[in-house]
């Protein structure tokens, strides 16, 4: 299986990473894909509009922990190959913040391990965010849904 | 020696990012390391367990229990629950 | 919403699709996109390595079943923007069958709806497939398994 | 007079994509327009629901039951079930 994971600071190409994930792969029948991008009009943000979102990780750990997160996915399903990008440092609203893509045979195992990569991402991969707004930043809080998203999996 | 990690809030809280320090006399695993850094200081104590925030603790970059051996060479990381992706 | 719904004969440009899909649209968190493939080296193909695929169709009922489709998802979930474009004609193997990508505001409602999306296309949408082997040309089988998954959301 | 459409597999075996022909006679469903037709030999009689293969029909670009209305004008297509995506 083809796997890549990269945490980066620059901005990364999501729709060359899908385009890319299977070229050459006769036997890929189904590539699902998850972008994450920064949302400004939130309408939970407690401080208004989000101008920046900055992006705080645990070198070393991380690539360690996405890592593990595919090879548990790789466990679970068949799959071709898998893609996983996270952007790290300052972010605008709109930008793209993490890529999950999963080649396989067949869509159902495609579908299933993208999900699971990104609510497995969302709860055990070392990164914190933190918004800036008109009041100020704030540390980004964890979501009791993640948690209950990441659980569906136990 | 021991490395240790602060991440995020709690690197905040703290006002340090990373030290380096001799195992203290009698601390052996995650929970005693955790208790001797709280007694730094209301700052450390709030930070690191005595607040409302939860913290999670990494050994060697994998997240332990509480009861995880902490031994000397070791790399100990604090932090709140993560919000990526 | 913006929904793109499209049947064509050329290839389409999967990742520039999902690129496009949220431009400019910072209410949009997660982008979810699946790309349906045409597989070679199929274990299950009767007549060995499949050299070439045709996809028939119903033209004006096809446009009419894919909308159909997608307003359903509508009125399912949240959602910011649709994009489903499907080829007919003359395909060979690894090239992109069928998109279907959608955006919404968080990644749940934008994970099902693809996926329902992709489910119901598979049981509605009035393509018919036809496959070139070794041994000839074949009509391509309904798969039990596809009515299975469309039934999930009855 | 009703426009009838056959694709795919059903197309190849009663050997003709598109045809109009005058609504016979006595029929007001999709039903009784498929027995018509069904009568008009056995490649048509076995592609049209008396062979192995599932039939489905189409009035006016809706899948409908075999109790739907068929009526003058309308256009109704014969086809396999679909294999997209």
């Amino acid at each position: 299986m083809r796997v890549q994971v990269r945490v980066q600071e620059q901005p990364f190409d999501a729709g060359a990473e899908v385009e890319a994930i299977a070229r050459g792969d006769a036997g890929t029948g189904a590539v699902v894909s998850f972008v994450g991008r920064v949302r400004a009009d939130t309408a939970d943000a407690p401080g208004g509009p989000v101008s920046r979102l900055t992006l705080e990780h645990y070198p070393g750990m991380t690539e360690k922990a996405l890592s593990a997160i595919v090879a548990e996915a790789q466990t679970r399903w068949e799959l071709r190959a898998v893609t996983v990008i996270h952007r790290v440092g300052a972010l605008a609203p709109g930008e793209a913040i993490v890529l999950a893509a999963v080649a396989g045979a067949h869509r159902a195992a495609a579908f299933a391990a993208c999900e699971f990569i990104v609510d497995r991402l969302k709860t055990r991969a070392p990164f914190w965010k933190r918004e800036r707004t008109a009041q100020g930043e704030r540390w980004v809080e964890a979501r009791a849904e993640d948690a209950q998203a990441a659980g569906r999996w136990d | 020696m021991i490395r240790v990690l602060y991440f995020a809030r709690l690197r905040e809280a703290v006002g340090t990012g990373e030290e380096s320090l001799a195992l203290p006399p009698g601390v052996e695993d995650v929970a005693g390391l955790t208790a001797y850094l709280r007694t730094r200081g209301p700052r450390w104590d709030e930070a690191l367990g005595g607040g409302p925030a939860p913290v999670l603790v990494a050994v060697n970059q994998t997240v332990v229990a509480p009861r995880a051996r902490v031994a000397d060479g070791d790399e100990v990381a604090f932090f709140p629950p993560v919000t990526g992706g």
